[in-house]
């Protein structure tokens, strides 16, 4: 779950991480208040999701507090590559003598979390890793000792933060990484991490990415979600504990199972259909589950055909038939429903399908191809 | 033969008497399994079936000689079950539990590590050795004994695969999902390197799917070191980056961990990989 | 560093370990308003740095505010085993159902911290663990991965708290290792861990002892510091910054180096004296810190003689004599004083500490026969 | 011959620009010690002396091929001192800090477990072989090469010991501080089966204190394990109990770590124990 610029930065500060004392506007006259209380020239940023955003013209730089009224005006509604501003935040704005990058994230391959610091800050961490990689530090943090002072000292030697800075870098360093525990987060990042022209450092701007597992145990930044990032019918997935991703497709997929979900819209594709969204019921098959599902599916008007491909283990496929039933029995599709039911009691869960009129199959080959017909035929 | 789980298995069952346990212990004793008893803290003294069940994992152990455990507690209590059976002797850890948070698992992997004990999963279906021992939630009937070798971040697709070998004839030494999960404790090399050095075991499966470079160091790791012949298929050619699709670890982020580069590393290394899971039978020897 | 009882259930509390509601009263007046406020049955208790008060009468149930402040009356005052109480905790009383000893200490040999608990609570856990060690049950805490809830279950059942308290248990036990953490504890125990009529767990009593070393880390703490345990010439030694320990005999010692001071009061008895004190001048040999030193080693009455012991490593002895005559100058004792410098330049500075007439002796034994010496003949 | 530093030694100084490390750092190079860098964050490229200075430990070890370090950092910056030190390959590290908090110490000691890293002390005078090496602040000039071993908990205590044993014509193989410190990091077990397998070591002198155990457990290594002569002087027979005697180990607690109860235990195995530290020279075979 990403959070935005401010949901972020104020987390930061509960670390001891110095950020610019600003606020959230979500009217030109709120940014014209926060803007006149700050006092001098401040920072209108667009909230938004997604990255690019000052290209886009959603950051920008206002003097007075009818500037910053004026920018809050231009920016609030803006679409950003899709998603509409809502809010800004007002920043005092900083006297930037030098800007690096300071993130932690989750190193997979290494098993550890990794502090990451590039003396090219304030630009797209990724680009400067692809382009440059040699202007990248990453340095792993032992999951039982945490951050030390002395990987604190080399970074900063690395990226050119002077000495005088040093003891306010760990302080930063330790506190990005102390809020990733504290948050669970998957990824923190301070873009850029700026030395002011009192010769202090600053976090200008940041950004936190957590851990969906842990959201549980996290209910503070849980209920900061803005969902305004995703479809509706993504969020009403979630609520719902399903599994699922919009696609552009046409044929929607319904399945037990993350990875014969993907391995099916994998499938549909070989065929030459394209997958509407990716879904995975989960276990069991209750019919209560299955019309939720399928209501979220035939949310998308591009859907043309459903699939269903269910693997019958513990749980038998004749049940997940009568599952399915009951559920079309609510929802009642428009659209043809594709069948492939595999395992334990296959053949009675087919028959049961097959006598309610939806098309089956018996291998998920079969059954993509069957789909892809049916959406083209539609 | 076959790998880290057989007859020889004395299991133990970690939340034995909640909803997932028990059901899941029923199913592993009527398979055959040798579940030498169970675990929930305050309920020592109980039953389930005919496992007893125990307080703590030391007790279970210094009663029963458990040399393996298998753990279906919640999320929130599962980096705690692996931590207590690790302390308490167990060398082969199979955790099914979902949802366990990454920063946890970084921890728990790193101490397993120092202590030189196995953990698979979590996010997993567990473990199956046909017609041996069934620790986990594989539907046992599914699968058949002989001389193929599975390995898998998957659950259905697994089931899947192993269904679709059955019905040709083909059967499995010892089926291994490692669970679908970022950080986790046993790795495609991990059981690549098992398999080639188990004498029952003659050809592999090996089931990938997008994120992380696991796949990636696998094809390492066979050039390098597995003369058996392996089989493949990767999950999720068709899912957009920046997404999660249903696993915790599959996910393309900045550009790693896309099916196409999986697939070129296994083909560059000699790996037949499969357009399609039914496809797998097909490309076995 | 000891704190008092209620110093340690304030300081458990902010781990939420749960404490009786009570405040601290250094008049009888503020005891009867305290226990008004409070409004049931109180406990009035003695808030000294010793153990065994309950025995010496300083702990006692009020059922009235007026009760209360009699017993508070009686109390404040009290000499027990030497230490005037100053300050009474008032508790509300609480109905005690069970009652067992939950404590943290440092394993010195294990080089870990231990959880000790024991279904004999309410008692001194030394004497129990002297007379039925069965009764005691000992898990070393991972100093990296912490108290696991698992060990908390453990222990629980094996001091007999019911499974409906484990979640509790946890929760003091993990709460208990935080604040040792937190706070530098080398010790922190609750005892007793009481079940109340209600059903829930309650730390009745506390005490903590506070890592002399990590005092300049919990200046919070070290300003909760009550000297009144020791003498006057210790804490005026600890704000010099120098190790001195009072002793009941008459021959002063002051020496460089802990375990020479040691050997040196050891040597002392060996002869037939007895030491007045422990004293470690440390490093160098500044006259400033001798001449301190010899202050605090002459306000003793007891003292007949000063035996200097002096090993000259990199500082040369002639120097330390030069720093101990300056010293001498300025505090000009009236008891014998008699040097054994060993080491870089010793003739020397024997020779300069002769001419100022102090005894002086090659060897420690033969210094320490002329203190005894000295001493007796004072 | 010798144990832990000789001729072969290539130390670094942490906290080489300080008052104690820059100090110190012009004596063990007046001693002969081949002392190859300092480190110092953010003074990298200064010299102390003719010794260079380096921003971190990985540094100093790249450019030097240092295998020790010796650490002078204040007590608040030790352990991580510790850490750099560790993590940067070097294999034995001596600390001179005395003040450590002991929580400190408990992470530090089982981390450099974990790593196979030794570490003398901290809160100890170091270490000094005589006329090879002098890693520490013990005085050079007292100390003349010979066939005792020396291992101490005290600091002057030593010093007089070893000037004792020097002015009867005595030499030392290497004398070790192992300091005064509740929990640190190379016992004096560790030091006794380094001298019982260091051919130039002929006899042991131990010096120990009240607090802990420590004595009664190398009384039980030297039963089993140790063949050559023992001699020990056990301070602190005079000592209060429940106070804390200058050093932070040097405390008698619960009835445990009575200089009675060291003496008892390490004359039950014949060792001899000096009733007063000059004694020790004539109690040597």
């Amino acid at each position: 779950m990403k959070l935005h610029e401010y949901q972020s930065k104020f987390r930061f500060a509960e670390f001891d991480i110095p950020i610019p004392q600003g606020k959230i506007a979500t009217t030109p006259e709120q940014a014209y208040a926060i803007a006149d209380e700050i006092g001098g020239p401040v920072v209108v940023k667009a909230q938004v999701l997604v990255g690019g955003r000052g290209k886009a013209g959603g950051v920008k730089l206002a003097k007075t507090p009818d500037e910053a009224m004026q920018q809050a005006q231009a920016i609030l509604g803006m679409d950003i590559k899709g998603l509409e501003v809502t809010k800004v935040l007002i920043d005092p704005a900083a006297e930037i003598v030098d800007e690096v990058y300071l993130g932690i994230t989750t190193d997979r391959a290494a098993r550890r979390t990794v502090l990451i610091a590039s003396g090219e800050g304030g630009v797209d961490i990724e680009e400067v890793a692809a382009t440059t990689p040699e202007k990248i530090v990453k340095m792993h943090i032992d999951p039982f000792l945490g951050i030390r002072r002395y990987q604190t000292h080399d970074i900063a030697n690395r990226v050119g933060i002077h000495r005088e800075n040093w003891k306010e870098f760990y302080q930063i360093a330790k506190g990005l990484y102390d809020c990733v525990l504290a948050s669970d987060a998957t990824l923190a990042e301070i873009n850029p991490l700026v030395l002011t022209g009192e010769g202090t450092l600053l976090a200008v701007d940041g950004k936190m990415v957590i851990d969906d597992n842990a959201l549980n145990r996290q209910p503070e930044l849980a209920a900061q979600r803005d969902t305004s990032d995703e479809p509706e019918a993504e969020t009403k997935a979630r609520e719902s504990h399903l599994s699922y991703i919009k696609l552009d497709g046409e044929i929607g997929c319904m399945v037990n199972g993350a990875g014969l979900a993907m391995a099916t819209m994998d499938v549909v594709k070989l065929y030459g259909g394209t997958p509407a969204n990716f879904l995975d019921i989960g276990g069991g098959a209750k019919a209560e589950t299955v019309a939720t599902a399928l209501e979220i599916i035939l949310s998308d008007p591009n859907v043309k055909a459903v699939l269903f491909n269910i693997f019958g283990g513990i749980t038998r496929c004749d049940e997940v038939a009568k599952g399915i039933l009951a559920a079309l029995e609510e929802v009642k599709p428009d659209v043809p429903m594709i069948a492939r039911l595999v395992g334990t009691n296959e053949k009675e869960g087919r028959e049961l399908l097959a006598e309610a009129k939806m098309i089956t199959a018996e291998t998920l080959s079969e059954a993509a191809k069957l789909a892809v017909q049916a959406a083209q035929s539609a | 033969m076959a790998i880290l789980v057989d007859k020889n298995t004395r299991l133990i069952v970690q939340g034995i008497t909640g909803r997932e346990g028990s059901f899941h212990t029923e199913q592993m004793v009527a398979y055959g399994t040798n579940v030498v008893g169970g675990v929930t803290p305050g309920r020592g003294g109980e039953w389930v079936g005919k496992v007893p069940v125990f307080d703590t994992v030391r007790a279970a152990v210094e009663a029963t000689g458990a040399n393996c455990s298998i753990i279906y507690v919640p999320s929130h209590f599962a980096a705690d079950a692996i931590y207590e059976a690790a302390d308490s002797g167990i060398p082969l850890i199979i955790a099914i539990t979902e949802g366990i948070p990454v920063l946890d698992m970084i921890r728990v992997r790193a101490y397993l590590d120092q202590k030189g004990v196995r953990l698979v999963g979590p996010n997993c279906p567990g473990l199956l050795t046909p017609g041996e021992a069934k620790v986990g939630i594989m539907p046992g009937h599914i699968a058949t004994p002989g001389p193929i070798g599975v390995v898998s971040r998957s659950g259905t697709l697994t089931y899947e695969v192993v269904d679709a070998l059955t019905r040709r004839g083909i059967g499995q030494s010892t089926c291994v999902g490692i669970g679908g999960d970022p950080v986790n404790g046993t790795s495609f090399v991990d059981v690549l390197g098992l398999f080639e050095d188990d004498a029952a075991t003659e050809q592999i499966v090996m089931i990938g799917e997008i994120g992380g470079t696991d796949e990636e160091k696998a094809a390492r790791f066979i050039a390098e070191r597995v003369t058996k012949p392996v089989v493949s298929f990767i999950a999720g050619r068709t899912a957009p980056p920046g997404k999660r699709m249903g696993h915790a670890g599959a996910i393309v982020e900045g550009g790693v961990g896309t099916a196409e580069d999986k697939i070129a590393a296994l083909e560059a290394v000699g790996v037949k990989v499969a357009d399609h899971p039914e496809q797998i039978p097909d490309l076995l020897v």
